[in-house]
């Protein structure tokens, strides 16, 4: 699987992407956070508030029950701020 | 016009050129409308540095740009958000729509503008002259705004 | 900027040079929106004859800005109306607003686009392509564009 | 009096602008409405549904019932076109 970070996402994990392989009890992107968060101290303190996390699986967002797959992209930033 | 012209760059942009670009030649268009967002200089900024996520931002763009071509009698739109470092007076975003009647032109252009805020990902960083940065959090204001869209208002 | 601009003129006007004088060399501009009016070629019209009544649409025009000017707080405000003899393709009206805030400069412009057509001494005769001249007629959709203002909307 | 007749209010009377002594009976635009209406047969086709006149006085608009006097720049036009 694919992540991408962005933001102040991106600064706390220390890394823009990554690939993992997805455990197999991980099914959704409440799962992903829960699963990420413990990866490393970074990860932990970007994924320390799940609800400051917004997703994106392929390119479209996506909210915390929605399932996530191996080939999946999936991203994770802040609330946008454009415009 | 085959449809809405979307832009992401680093690039600044030019009202006069891409306004003339939507009608020069054309004589079924009544109204212009046109909003540019600007950096401002607000308690002591030096830059916004603005990120974006490749792909998925256009895609973001095209769908919004699209809803509002289907929402309004729009001749022509063009949607041009800058990514990068900004500072203070530099234009970040330009929503240009044309329409045969004004009306038509200023609401596309609200809607676009109000709904670019929300749901298109880009991401403001905030740095300070005496070396502070921040990122810019999401206002419950631009959230209000954008749903007004929703219900149809 | 003491406050707004307002011209009555037969020559062109230039977007992108109007919009730059608001803004160029200032920080505090969050966003800038405008509208132009076009004219149209609708039904084979040749040309359209603005007439106004000089004196009187200058005061008009100021009454209209400096009420825009005390209802939002903008920065800046440009409002420019053409005369005369106005091919189709031809822009006719332009209003430029300036405000830290985008919703201000959104409102400022519609606000005013709106009582230009309801409240500004100008009348438009179409002149059609086989000889034919006819006055606009004033719409009942114009009136209700305006009166949204007055109450509050 | 000072009177200006914008659009087709001019075309039909025939006149952009005219000098007039007010009589001592018009005291507002809609009594000099009618009082124009007597002057001329272009007078008369302008003047002829004063639904569809404007008027200003000293360029400001005024309604049917404002009073005018001697000095007054009084102005009649159809409901404007502008913007």
């Amino acid at each position: 699987m694919k992540l991408l970070y962005f933001a102040w996402v991106r600064q706390k994990v220390g890394l823009a992407e990554e690939e993992i392989g997805l455990p197999e009890d991980v099914r959704d992107v409440a799962g992903l956070v829960a699963f990420l968060a413990t990866r490393s101290p970074g990860h932990a303190a970007a994924f320390a508030d799940p609800r400051q996390i917004r997703a994106a699986v392929n390119q479209d967002f996506a909210k915390p029950d929605q399932a996530v797959a191996a080939g999946d992209e999936v991203a994770f930033f802040p609330p946008v701020t454009g415009g | 016009m085959a449809g809405p012209d979307i832009r992401v760059q680093e690039a600044p942009f030019d009202l006069g050129a891409e306004s003339a670009a939507l009608s020069q030649g054309r004589t079924d268009i009544g109204g212009l409308a046109s909003f540019v967002g600007l950096c401002r200089a607000d308690d002591g900024l030096a830059a916004l540095v603005l990120e974006h996520y490749p792909g998925m931002t256009e895609r973001a763009l095209e769908k919004i740009a699209a809803e509002a071509w289907a929402r309004w009698p729009l001749t022509g739109c063009t949607v041009i958000h800058r990514v990068g470092r900004l500072v203070p007076g530099a234009p970040i975003v330009l929503v240009l729509t044309a329409s045969a009647h004004r009306a038509a032109a200023l609401e596309a252009c609200a809607f676009l503008i109000d709904w670019l805020k929300t749901s298109a990902p880009f991401w403001k960083r905030e740095e300070f002259a005496d070396g502070r940065e921040r990122w810019v959090e999401a206002k419950a204001s631009d959230d209000a705004a954008a749903a007004r869209w929703a219900s149809g208002a």
